[in-house]
């Protein structure tokens, strides 16, 4: 394992800190916890506060999503693994003005119970919290008889939207259900180059060979669809514009917006050599690109890789996207 | 009928299985999850362990109550809500009576991860070793018999669930720490 | 060689293209050239227009500083290869509006001698053209006898300062004297955990063994000037930081701003735990951090690594350094 | 006294051996530089033979140009400012005289690069050249010899000054393109 930290323990904590201290007029943190909020978060009162979280090495998200017109706050678990409900639930008093707080889990077991217990423990202070689990990643099969689709990606458009929302004054209720609006109209999926070393493990979560990637992997490292020989940046095009064109069945001149992720240890370069792409094959099924981002915003710590999120949008969603926002992150 | 000193016993064996068995929980939880239950559960059972040595608890349900809040604080991950959930269930029994304490240990955990049997996680250890408490049953064969059992299970809860098909062959990680748990009861009972 | 692209030969036409196509409202291209222009040109008529440029593969740099507050046009080469003189005279061309134009140039011979040929046409033309050579990496022995030292990550902050300078109205002259004036004040040093590798090479520029590093490579796979077992974060600090202060000799009070800059493979993660600790050891030496950066601004394709920019402010440079900027990389 | 089908001949000659030894140019360049030497010169050739390819030229001074501007605006790099200042120079001597067009090209090298002889780069090929050029003694063998020599040198200008003494036991890249270059002249005059 090749990484510059000190003691692995220790990563999680040291990270938060750097940041907040890198960070001051963007970034506070709840002393002794995982939780980052806003420096300035006077300027929400009233206002429906947005928390999100997980396991960290993700980065930038959750806490570089944090600011205005995006997340009230986010808290950092461990690496990969959810944070604890105390931990959320602090995260969950420190942004709540009286409107509410609505929560934005990525869709695993350990995210879905941490956030729930949490959510049960506000409910106990009466503090209205309301919740979506987003599960954008259409890699795996989706059946009620088991856990379902992860949340990957795309929850950074969740994010942005959401947060550009409750900006603008939106009650808990309608965010809520402007989250399950978009929920079905976000899908990723995703390519690995290589695997990613969680630094208490001190090994890869998985090893491809030299001329391999793998089709549909998620970001701590969950196995793919199908494993072949590196293709050319068009193949790779081709296979994920056409899983997510099997599940969204456009027409022609429907409105995207689209986000090309880097996983960590991708170039830029690569990035937009893909988006090009990307955008060549969108021009070719008629549909119409309203936004397009390129870059690491949910990353799997130095996994080599990409994902790709189509997200169906109307014009008042472009608006969302398009709104103001400051944050390190976005 | 346990007291306080049994549960310490009984977690002060369980914390020395995982310290010990660390790497291979991770090993477990590589190949069908991602490789952190035994980083997950060693934090946990830390943080029990300081919280709980050395220290006076006036009754059983008072500790346990302290062991669901240390998982629940320090795990994280899946397995801190459903071990803290059955703590937590546990406490709420009010006495140390094993046959009542593991259904609500079970029942917790149901609650937490809605998980049925035969979807190779930790349930699959609980729910055998639930009826076999009952009838004064829980032998170290029977659970070892139910931890093996997982590793023919497709996952369909769980980080496991994303392997699908390929998740045979592999004992759930999970099953194999509350394999754990409840032989280190067996031994605290004597 | 594992990269999501075409024919090498195309990559960095497709890259540029891929990043017109992704933000149109930030950048535009001149058609059939590397180089990419503020699309709201109008903003700066009457000003100094800044430009940058030089080898492709450090993106974000130099594309992704183009906009307002920060650079006017830059220029993409070749990957590690400077761009061409007329490439970056069209630039020139580009972006002057009656008040001039401002290079800011790395300090490698190619980029050096094309550049100055650049500058040679625009004289031709009656344009004003005056110009920096950054060589802010310390690594390098400086003498007159040598090419001197290389420009590396610290040039972010020349093109930050002269940006924000330029638009709020300064002169070609005035802009000069600022940027000789920073100059000898940013100073930069790396750590590089894995070598790169150019496409059209397609193998890397060096190798480094599982548990080993380099101190002081450059951006390109210049080879540095000690090999080493990997250390924890703090050592490294103690190894850059060290460096740095013999440069400076720094008093205690003296006012700083940091730049942590990830080389491209290296997670965030990884970058904010060091700047903990940079920022740890410069409370230590006494230094007053007014200004903290860290991600990955000056890569060098797929390098792991990490480079240290110190730069010494006043408080008018910390304000340039906060000053408005609308890129989509700062 | 070079003629235009003679400069010809000259470009096509440089072009099989760069597109031949594009490899072992980058190779060169990879100890001390970055790797791209081969390529670079590569994609200048091309651009060269493109634009001089079954095209009319009135004299020897515009086919030059043509080859000085393509090289200036194909190859960047150190190497591409170098070359094409050399053409330039060439082209302004007026005719075809090679013992006044190799001093030429040698003066716009310097006034470019500012290296002086001994800096390990293409100007230790081109100064001894340009003296053997005066004697009628340019040979492939006083080429080799000269592009051979920087091996030896400690290089003090260009990106393998950046390796100081570790460029010791290399050949200069640059150098060897200019063997190259020159040795296509001698293959062209016949
Ligand atoms: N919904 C669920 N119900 C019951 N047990 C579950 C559920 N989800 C996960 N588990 C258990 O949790 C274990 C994994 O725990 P751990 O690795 O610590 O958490 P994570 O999966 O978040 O990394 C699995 O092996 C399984 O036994
Ligand atoms: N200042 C200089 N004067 C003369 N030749 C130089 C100078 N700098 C570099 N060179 C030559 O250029 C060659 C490298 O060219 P190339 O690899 O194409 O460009 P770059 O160094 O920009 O990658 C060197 O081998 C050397 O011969
Ligand atoms: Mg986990
Ligand atoms: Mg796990
Ligand atoms: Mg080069
Ligand atoms: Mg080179």
């Amino acid at each position: 394992m090749k990484k510059i930290i000190n003691d692995p323990k220790d990563v999680v904590d040291e990270m938060v800190q750097g940041l907040v201290r890198s960070y001051p007029d963007y970034l506070k943190r709840i002393p002794e916890t995982g939780v980052v909020y806003r420096s300035d978060l006077e300027k929400i009162k009233g206002k429906v506060g947005i928390v999100s979280g997980g396991g960290s090495g993700h980065e930038p998200t959750h806490a570089g999503f944090v600011g205005n017109g995006m997340l009230s706050a986010a808290v950092c678990g461990e690496v990969f693994t959810s944070p604890t409900p105390d931990q959320i639930f602090e995260a969950i008093k420190q942004v709540d003005s009286g409107a509410g707080v609505f929560l934005v889990i990525k869709n695993y077991s350990g995210d879905v119970m941490n956030f729930e217990m949490a959510q049960d423990m506000a409910d106990m202070e009466d503090i209205k919290v309301k919740s979506i689990v987003v599960d954008d990643d259409i890699a795996v099969e989706n059946s009620t008889y088991t856990q379902g689709r992860r949340g990957v990606a795309g929850t950074v458009f969740m994010h942005k939207v959401l947060g550009a929302a409750a900006d603008q004054g939106a009650s808990l209720d309608e965010i809520e259900e402007l989250a399950q609006k978009i929920l079905p109209n976000i899908k990723t999926i995703a390519v690995a180059l290589s695997g990613a070393t969680v630094p208490e493990v001190g090994k890869p979560g998985f090893t491809l060979a030299d001329d391999e990637i793998e089709y549909g992997v998620g970001i701590h490292g969950e196995p793919g669809y199908r494993r072949e020989k590196l293709q050319p940046s068009k193949a790779l095009v081709e296979e994920l514009v056409g899983k997510l064109n099997d599940e969204f069945k456009f027409e022609k001149g429907e409105k995207v917006a689209v986000l090309v992720n880097g996983m960590g240890a991708t170039p830029l370069m690569e990035q937009y050599v893909f988006m090009n792409d990307v955008l060549n094959k969108l021009d070719e099924l008629g549909l119409n690109v309203e936004f397009t981002k390129v870059g690491n915003l949910m990353t799997s710590l130095e996994m080599a890789g990409i994902s790709l999120t189509i997200f169906r949008v109307n014009d008042d969603l472009v608006n969302n996207l398009n709104y103001a926002t400051h944050t390190i992150g976005w | 009928m346990l007291n306080v000193e049994d549960v310490k016993k009984w977690m002060e064996n369980f914390d020395n299985v995982i310290q010990e068995q660390r790497a291979y929980l991770s090993d477990l939880d590589t190949p069908i999850g991602d490789g952190d239950h035994g980083n997950n559960m060693a934090r946990g059972m830390e943080a029990v362990m300081a919280a709980i040595t050395d220290k006076d608890f006036a009754d059983v349900p008072s500790i346990f109550k302290t062991i669901a809040m240390s998982l629940i604080s320090k795990v994280g991950g899946a397995s801190g809500p459903l071990y803290g959930t059955a703590f937590m269930e546990m406490a709420k029994i009010g006495n140390g009576d094993v046959k009542e304490l593991i259904p609500a240990a079970l029942a917790g955990i149901e609650k937490r991860g809605k998980a049925v049997p035969g979807e190779k996680t930790m349930v699959d250890v609980w729910t055998p070793a639930s009826a076999l408490v009952q009838k004064d049953a829980l032998t170290v064969e029977g659970i070892d018999q139910a931890v093996e059992s997982t590793k023919e299970m497709v996952a369909t809860k769980g980080r496991a669930s994303y392997v699908g098909d390929r998740s045979v062959g592999h004992i759930d990680p999970g099953a194999m720490s509350s394999g754990y748990l409840l032989k280190a009861l067996l031994k605290a009972e004597g």
